[in-house]
């Protein structure tokens, strides 16, 4: 693992070392090499994001990240540590914690269900005391709660609290699943197109509560996103992935003017 | 640039709709719009303002997610179309995309396209040459025409869902978010293919966009539905000038496109119908 | 008023082909009386069917309808009348269940409101071994024994075992599940397998038919095999007509349609539009063993009438008539059923009468008596009857036991 | 306007979190606690104990388990019956084995052994999904009943293959077993039946019933936050398969009384099947109403011919029977498919704002 | 005990081959039979998604039909005629009165509708054609019903006429089958269907036309089933419960795969015979057959989760 220490950001944040780190990672289905021989590093409290055009292997990046998919080859560090092959609702209990790009709420119980189904990993009272909803179980309900109400508040979504998230316009399904993450608190937090299918006044809402996230909780965030203004505007440093190889990675001002980048993603710079 | 629609003549005409999800929730509280024969008009409109489901009402496709148009009707080509069945629709030229790319994942990309053409009684080779301009709209698709379309990417699948629509040598497309998860070149080339089908062909479209500034560009007219009601109409250029469209949906204010990161302090969001 | 006596039929599932001819002899019988003498006694029966199915689930919810009035059950299944038999202790319901039921019924001590006239299964068991042991020892013989894996299909094990390692042949207990009665190839093929002397069978339902279809198919030699009474049905050896010939069947009844009491059932009941059945049913072992069914009723009514000196009879006072039944050869010919079934009496010790039977063959268009009436030898199994009474009553202690009744 | 939520606020998430945190629902739960308490045992008949109230709760009882698993966990089972049949075989050798033994005490600790079955069964569904873990289910299903046939040792090597329920005393009154009587066997079902309920509510509403649901609704999503899909299924399995066992323990030693093999097969699972199905999948109260319907329908099918003095014979009743069911199935789901508790609450959010439409 | 597992049954087919070919024989022809009732299934689950317990009374109902429309006089071939218009009648009525409503429910639901359509048609057809057994009319129907004897290695091998008939009809069926998913537009529509009704609906593919034709085919199938069934065992109602023998042959050979039913049913016919003459029957009492598929089903599950052809399930986020 490379020690490395922390940079300083363009609006003069101070970023911190690294927190994880993708070696060389190859991703093979069958015959198709989604990602091949990739690595970049992802640093304490920055703001990450994966851009390329589609099909790319953007998400199955993430996938790695979060366990779902093991690579074919290359190797994960995360916390100074190599990560052996592990189950992804360990890696979830490791601090990662992540939203979907096709939405994966759960469909069947209400915003505040769903949300609480993110504090699953702090939560440990056995089925018996659940049972008789007595002791530790009760407390614990109360006081992950409390958590939960407080993500709630922060995301502005007290109002549908009570809603089967089945009912809710897919935007709010998008706030919905960051709740669940964010309730988590989770130390890097894999963003999948979070602002898809958003218009300028919900995206400009939604930026502001990563920003916040990151700012207020200092959670890393490792981010997808097609639209460039948020790309530019939230990131720090910014992957860019074509055909499943690394193009171009650096700050966002660096990225947009890369030729290759240009080529391959954006069409005209913007 | 189109501004104006090309023709005077109503292809679809909504009137004063209102549609119900399980008997109680009431989503369209009286939507009616115009679509004009060989334009492309847009439906804009925030999460849950009810976009989809004006499309769906309109496609008859509701009923299966148990939700209902109650009240007024929907006119397409002076017929009232609401009881039909939305194959016989798709048979009379019109055709949904759906949001959220609804592929069929166990069969092929290919076959996927394939069955765009299930209504069409044409021969092969009209069948093969549909198919391959499909494939010179979208090349992604035939490197990958032989995987299964579930594991294909979101855009692929976007793609695939778009060119299966084309397929059917519709008369008029609704094309639900047709640039949601797409990268940005891909927007633009996807709209490009709008806009050419739509003067080439002739084909008309009805799009529910989130993505306003690439909508108003492609389209001629534009309604604007918050919750359930239509709240602004009007030609796309029009609408593109007006300042609360400006702000609330294009991002841009009078000093020019604002930052994201500068959207922090809380902002209390104006309505025009509260 | 009328005496409501409810039966606890099936006309439905895969057990209604064997269930509705019995059933229709049990009915035309009783309308018969209504129609010829008022009923019993001047009474009316209020003969009611309660679909069962022959699911034992379903019989015990037919047996909880009904015993608010009924002086008498009728469960018609021996898996129902094994769930109903403590209940009916408490109750106070006599259970009537011709030649079917826990065995050890016969105990009448212990099993004071249970009976099984006119011959329980140990003696159907007991006489098919003897009539085959008088076709030459069974010594180093091998028995197969064809069954239905239910409660019905289980009862004769503990007689059979016992005569087999009395007389030295070996049995092969061969089940078919409820499941498989249709289809009892590997049945037949372990049959094949074994090469058994005689293949017994203790089949109901849709097993009957399947077993003979299958021993056709096999080219098992027909004359080596033989049922219990219940099956013997002339439908089921129908469809396999001649190739049938030699197929045996003990029985405790036999048609005869040329009996009084079937000039009765078709003036009064065919005639007049009232039957379920028709002529070739009518003709069969089966209807007429339903007739003499509800004939043991009535006689038990009607003894019970006559002790008890009034006509509306309860529930209690029926089980004293049945208790007391004594069906001679004249009562039989004064009742237009001389040759239908063999005498027998009943008393407050034997619940069963053990009136024996024939040995039934299917000739290939119809059953005819190829024995002469043969009888249980019932002290062969007495000890093993009071044995498993004796069980029984610990097992579901508190357990009254009438101690009164003499030998 | 009698069923307004407005005005009532809640100021704490404990009381948030209260069972029922509407009044009028509260309200409600009394008047059947009265009913179930006082009213039934005094004015009911044998008759009603035994073919309505009894088999209701326990069918309930036997559905609610089923629905911890499918309902709640999303797992599909066809095998209750054989879980029930686990149940019953347990509490019938542990009276024989220990005749001191308490009989609830047995009814309780008779879903153990059917919890250990159903998690063995449950192991394959770690890998299996949807329609073909039914197959593990059915699996179950018949190698049970064919076990519970073959293995004389259950039934204490009884000449007819069934097990028969003692005479169980406690306290000096009979609770099981030819003796006892039905009020008594109804207050002991009563006990059980709520005291699951409750635990279930408990268990659903918190901790674990998020888990199981998250597992049910997708189940990649729900390992990916962290969920272990290993421990929330087979928790599942442990706990249905536990209320079912003792479901199927009531339903031999407090109803019943008797039991064959054939007994546990597959039409019971459909049953009760059916009645969470029809009750709601993933409601508590579903199974209740679900219960009501299809026990209590037959019950009313089968009186209504004598009564309207319509003449027709028992064994067209119960093919009428099985086709009204069939049709009623058929209906309900098409009338709202997730069930009567899912009608339920649509009438109920219909009040809250009625008079007005919407 | 290790020798009557894995030594003395092995045995015993090596000393009587005749036998082992007469046990193998029944096994393929029950399997095939099994495989008949699971192919109507597969073709229903790949259009709706619906697992169609009502497969098995469709079978009871089909074969009853022509029975009794022979009975009352009508002759045998146009009785199967008008059998095949009550199929049709009843695949209609079952897409208009029960598929229509529930498009795009969850599967189970779908399920649950099919087991109130079994109700309702046992019901239904128990008032009809009332409880008793019933005899196929193979005879007039011109089906062989004799048997040819062969004497293998001296021993003895009987093979029914009816059973060969059957293995011939069946073969030719499934082939009929596959071509027309495979090559057919309408083919291609079903498989579309199974994926994603909504989206099937969008391009304009009737839900109403291919359902009420892969129900009519299915009914098809039925009589086929039923005529060979009912000439085995005679017609009753108590056919139905070979029924749930279907359900581990399609869940073995795939729940969307035609060649999977007719594997798994071939598999599970022999092995399940297989096991209950050597194993079943010496060592652990018979009647294993009731649980024997199932069991061997979830064997193979376990292994490759979709079955041995069926469609990989596919798991993306
Ligand atoms: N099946 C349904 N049942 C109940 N409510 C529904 C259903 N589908 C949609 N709704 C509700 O209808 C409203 C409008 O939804 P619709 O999907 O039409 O919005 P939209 O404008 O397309 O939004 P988006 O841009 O997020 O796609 C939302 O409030 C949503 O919650
Ligand atoms: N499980 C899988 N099996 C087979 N191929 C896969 C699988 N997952 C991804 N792929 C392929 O890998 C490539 C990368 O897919 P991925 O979803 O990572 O793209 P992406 O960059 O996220 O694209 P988009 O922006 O469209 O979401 C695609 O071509 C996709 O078809
Ligand atoms: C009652 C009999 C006629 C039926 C069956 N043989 C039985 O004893 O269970
Ligand atoms: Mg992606
Ligand atoms: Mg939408």
């Amino acid at each position: 693992m490379k020690d490395t220490e922390g940079y300083v950001t363009a609006d003069g944040r101070q970023i911190g070392g690294v927190l994880m780190e993708l070696n060389n990672i190859t991703l093979k289905f069958g015959g198709v090499t989604a990602i091949s021989d990739i690595s970049f590093d992802i640093h304490e409290g920055e703001i990450r994001a994966i851009i390329g055009p589609n099909g790319a292997g953007k998400s199955s990046m993430l996938n790695i990240i979060s366990g779902f998919y093991t690579p074919t080859i290359g190797e994960l560090w995360y916390k100074g540590e190599k990560r052996p092959q592990m189950r992804p609702y360990e890696i979830a209990r490791m601090g990662v914690a992540r939203t979907f790009q096709n939405i994966a709420l759960f469909e069947g119980m209400t915003v505040l269900d769903n949300v609480m189904t993110g504090r699953l990993t702090h939560m440990h009272a056995g089925v018996a005391a659940q049972a008789l909803w007595y002791g530790k179980a009760r407390a614990e309900e109360i006081a992950n709660r409390e958590i939960v109400e407080k993500v709630i508040d922060f995301l502005e979504i007290q109002s549908i609290r009570k809603t089967p998230v089945g009912r809710l316009p897919y935007g709010l399904k998008k706030r919905v699943e960051l709740a669940r993450a964010l309730a988590a608190e989770p130390s890097i937090l894999l963003l999948d197109e979070p602002m898809a299918g958003m218009n300028v006044e919900e995206k400009e809402d939604m930026s502001r509560f990563i920003l916040d996230v990151n700012d207020e909780f200092g959670t890393t965030i490792c981010l997808i996103e097609h639209d460039m203004g948020v790309v530019m505007d939230l990131s720090d440093r910014v992957v860019v992935m074509d055909y499943g190889k690394k193009i171009g990675d650096g700050p966002p001002d660096e990225v947009r003017n890369n030729q290759d980048v240009i080529d391959a993603y954006l069409g005209v710079p913007s | 640039m189109l501004d104006a629609a090309k023709t005077d003549e109503t292809l679809l005409e909504v009137n004063n709709i209102e549609v119900i999800y399980n008997h109680v929730i009431l989503v369209l509280k009286g939507v009616s719009l115009n679509v004009k024969k060989g334009g492309i008009t847009a439906l804009l409109g925030g999460n849950g303002a009810g976009k989809t489901t004006t499309l769906k009402a309109i496609s008859n496709l509701l009923h299966s997610e148990r939700g209902e148009v109650t009240k007024g009707s929907i006119i397409y080509k002076g017929e009232r179309v609401q009881d039909l069945d939305p194959a016989t629709l798709v048979k009379r030229g019109v055709i949904q995309v759906m949001e959220g790319r609804h592929c069929f994942e166990h069969l092929t990309v290919e076959e996927n396209l394939l069955t765009g053409a299930y209504t069409r009684k044409a021969s092969k080779g009209e069948i093969d040459a549909d198919l391959q301009m499909v494939y010179d709209y979208f090349p992604r698709l035939k490197e990958r025409r032989k995987s299964q379309a579930g594991y294909t990417s979101g855009g692929e699948q976007q793609m695939v869902a778009i060119g299966r629509a084309l397929m059917s040598r519709p008369d008029t497309v609704l094309l639900d978010e047709p640039s949601m998860g797409l990268a940005p070149q891909l927007v633009e080339q996807i709209f490009e293919i709008v806009k050419s089908v739509n003067e080439k062909e002739g084909v008309s479209f009805l799009l529910a966009e989130q993505n306003t500034n690439v909508a108003l560009k492609y389209a001629h007219f534009g309604y604007i539905l918050e919750n359930g009601r239509v709240v602004m109409d009007g030609p796309a250029s029009e609408l593109r000038e007006n300042p609360d469209v400006k702000e609330f949906y294009l991002g841009v204010s009078d000093e020019g496109r604002k930052s994201f990161r500068d959207v922090r302090s809380y902002r209390r969001r104006k309505r025009w119908l509260a | 008023e009328s005496l409501y006596t409810p039966n606890l039929s099936y006309r439905t599932g895969p057990f209604a082909a064997t269930g509705i001819p019995l059933m229709n002899g049990q009915k035309d019988y009783m309308s018969m009386l209504n129609a010829r003498d008022g009923g019993v006694g001047g009474v009316e029966i209020a003969f009611e069917e309660c679909e069962t199915g022959y699911s034992t689930e379903k019989g015990v919810e037919c047996y909880e309808k009904t015993k608010g009035k009924a002086i008498v059950t009728q469960p018609w299944s021996t898996g129902i009348t094994l769930q109903v038999l403590p209940k009916t202790n408490i109750d106070m319901i006599p259970i009537l269940a011709p030649g079917y039921g826990f065995s050890p019924m016969m105990d009448g001590k212990t099993f004071q409101w249970a009976f099984n006239a006119p011959s329980g299964y140990w003696d159907g068991a007991d006489m098919i071994v003897q009539f085959i042991e008088s076709e030459g020892s069974l010594e180093g013989k091998k028995v197969a024994f064809l069954h239905l894996d239910h409660p019905f299909g289980k009862e004769p094990l503990p007689v059979l075992e016992a005569a087999a390692a009395e007389k030295g042949f070996e049995l092969l207990p061969i089940p078919v599940g409820l499941k498989e009665m249709q289809n009892q190839s590997a049945q037949w093929l372990q049959i094949r397998r074994e090469r058994p002397d005689y293949v017994v069978m203790w089949g109901w339902g849709a097993m009957n038919a399947g077993a003979i279809t299958e021993a056709v198919k096999t080219k098992f030699d027909m004359s080596k095999m033989l049922g219990i009474w219940w099956s013997g049905h002339d439908a089921d050896l129908a469809i396999v007509g001649d190739k049938g010939k030699g197929y045996k069947s003990i029985s405790w009844s036999f048609p005869d349609v040329d009996a009084g009491v079937m000039a009765d059932i078709k003036k009064h009941v065919v005639d007049a539009g009232m039957t379920e059945s028709n002529e070739t049913e009518m003709s069969g072992v089966f209807y007429g063993r339903g007739v003499v069914m509800s004939m043991i009723l009535a006689e038990g009514i009607k003894v019970a009438q006559d002790h008890f000196g009034e006509a509306n009879i309860n529930a209690e006072q029926l089980r004293w008539g049945l208790e007391n039944l004594n069906v001679t050869e004249e009562r039989l010919a004064e009742l237009g059923m001389s040759g239908m079934v063999p005498p027998f009496a009943t008393s407050c010790a034997n619940h069963t009468g053990h009136s024996g039977g024939w040995m039934l063959e299917w000739d290939g268009a119809k059953f005819v008596k190829v024995s002469d009436h043969l009888t249980p030898n019932t002290a062969s199994y007495s000890d093993i009857a009071m044995k498993s009474a004796a069980d029984y009553a610990t097992a579901n202690a508190p357990w009254p036991v009438n101690e009164e009744c003499g030998g | 306007m009698l069923y307004r939520t407005a005005g009532q606020f809640k100021t704490s998430y404990n009381s948030d979190q209260a069972l029922f945190p509407i009044k009028q629902d509260a309200f409600l739960l009394g008047v059947i606690l009265l009913f179930a308490l006082v009213i039934f045992p005094l004015t009911a008949s044998e008759f009603t104990f035994q073919t309505i109230l009894i088999p209701i709760m326990i069918y309930s009882l036997a559905a609610l388990g089923l629905n911890i698993l499918t309902g709640f966990a999303g797992q599909l089972s066809l095998g209750t019956a054989a879980f029930m049949g686990v149940g019953a075989y347990a509490c019938y050798k542990m009276v024989t084995l220990m005749p001191w033994m308490n009989p609830i005490v047995a009814i309780l600790f008779s879903g153990v052994f059917s919890a250990g079955v159903g998690v063995a069964f449950g192991i394959p569904s770690l890998r299996i999904k949807g329609f073909y873990l039914a197959i593990a289910t059915l699996a179950a299903q018949f190698f049970l009943v064919w076990l519970f046939e073959k293995w004389a040792w259950l039934y204490n090597y009884n000449a007819s293959g069934a097990i028969q329920v003692p005479n169980l005393k406690m306290f000096g009154v009979y609770i099981a077993g030819p003796q006892a009587s039905s009020v008594v066997q109804y207050f002991v079902v009563l006990f059980i039946v709520s005291l699951l309920t409750m635990v279930c509510i408990n268990l659903t509403r918190g901790n674990l019933g998020r888990t199981w649901k998250a597992t049910r609704d997708m189940d990649i999503a729900a390992e990916l936050i962290g969920i272990n899909l290993m421990k929330s299924k087979l928790t599942a399995f442990a706990v249905s398969s536990y209320i079912v066992g003792v479901a199927g323990a009531l339903f031999v030693f407090m109803w019943r009384g008797a039991a064959e093999p054939n007994l546990f097969d597959i039409p019971l699972s459909f049953r009760v099947l059916f009645i969470a199905i029809i009750g709601g999948l993933g409601s508590v109260m579903g199974n209740f109403l679900g219960a009501i319907l299809i026990v209590g329908l037959p019950v009313v099918l089968n009186l209504l011919p004598a009564a309207l003095g319509i003449p027709i014979s028992s064994a067209t009743v119960e093919h009428l029977n099985i086709m009204c069911i069939g049709s009623l199935i058929i209906f309900f789901l098409i009338v709202e498919p997730h069930g009567l508790a899912q009608l339920w609450k649509l009438i109920r959010e219909k009040l809250i704002i009625w008079p007005f439409p919407h | 005990m290790l020798n009557d597992i894995f030594i003395a049954p092995f045995a015993d087919m090596i000393a009587a081959p005749d036998f082992l070919l007469q046990v193998l024989w029944e096994g393929l022809v029950s399997g095939i039979l099994y495989a008949l009732i699971a192919l109507g299934f597969v073709l229903i689950f790949r259009s709706s998604r619906i697992f169609n317990f009502a497969q098995g009374i469709m079978v009871v109902f089909a074969a009853l039909t022509l029975v009794g429309l022979h009975a009352m006089g009508i002759p045998a071939w146009i009785s199967v005629a008008l059998t095949l218009g009550v199929m049709f009648i009843l695949a209609v009525s079952i897409e208009r009165i029960v598929l229509r409503p529930l498009v795009g429910q969850p599967d189970i639901i779908l399920f649950m509708a099919s087991i109130g359509i079994t109700l309702f048609l046992i019901g239904g057809g128990e008032i009809i054609f009332g409880g008793e057994n019933k005899v196929m009319i193979t005879e007039e129907l011109g089906i062989p019903t004799g048997d040819t004897v062969l004497e293998p290695w001296g021993g003895l091998l009987i093979l029914q006429h009816l059973d060969i008939t059957v293995v011939l009809v069946a073969s030719a069926l499934v082939a009929a089958l596959l071509a027309f998913l495979n090559y057919t537009q309408m083919g291609r529509a079903i498989r579309a269907l199974g994926d994603d009704h909504q989206a099937a609906l969008s391009v304009g593919i009737s839900l109403q036309t291919v359902w009420v034709l892969v129900w009519f085919i299915a009914g098809i199938i039925a009589l086929v089933t039923g005529i060979a069934w009912g000439a085995r065992a005679g017609v009753s109602f108590a056919l139905e419960v070979i029924a749930y023998k279907a359900l581990p042959v399609l869940m073995l050979g795939g729940l969307e795969s035609i060649t999977g039913a007719i594997i798994g049913g071939l598999l599970i016919g022999i092995l399940e015979k297989l096991f209950e003459i050597y194993w079943g029957q010496p060592l652990l009492g018979g009647n294993t057959e009731t649980w024997f598929a199932f069991v061997l089903a979830l064997f193979v599950l376990l292994f490759r989760p979709q079955g041995l052809f069926g469609e990989k399930i596919i798991e993306r986020v």
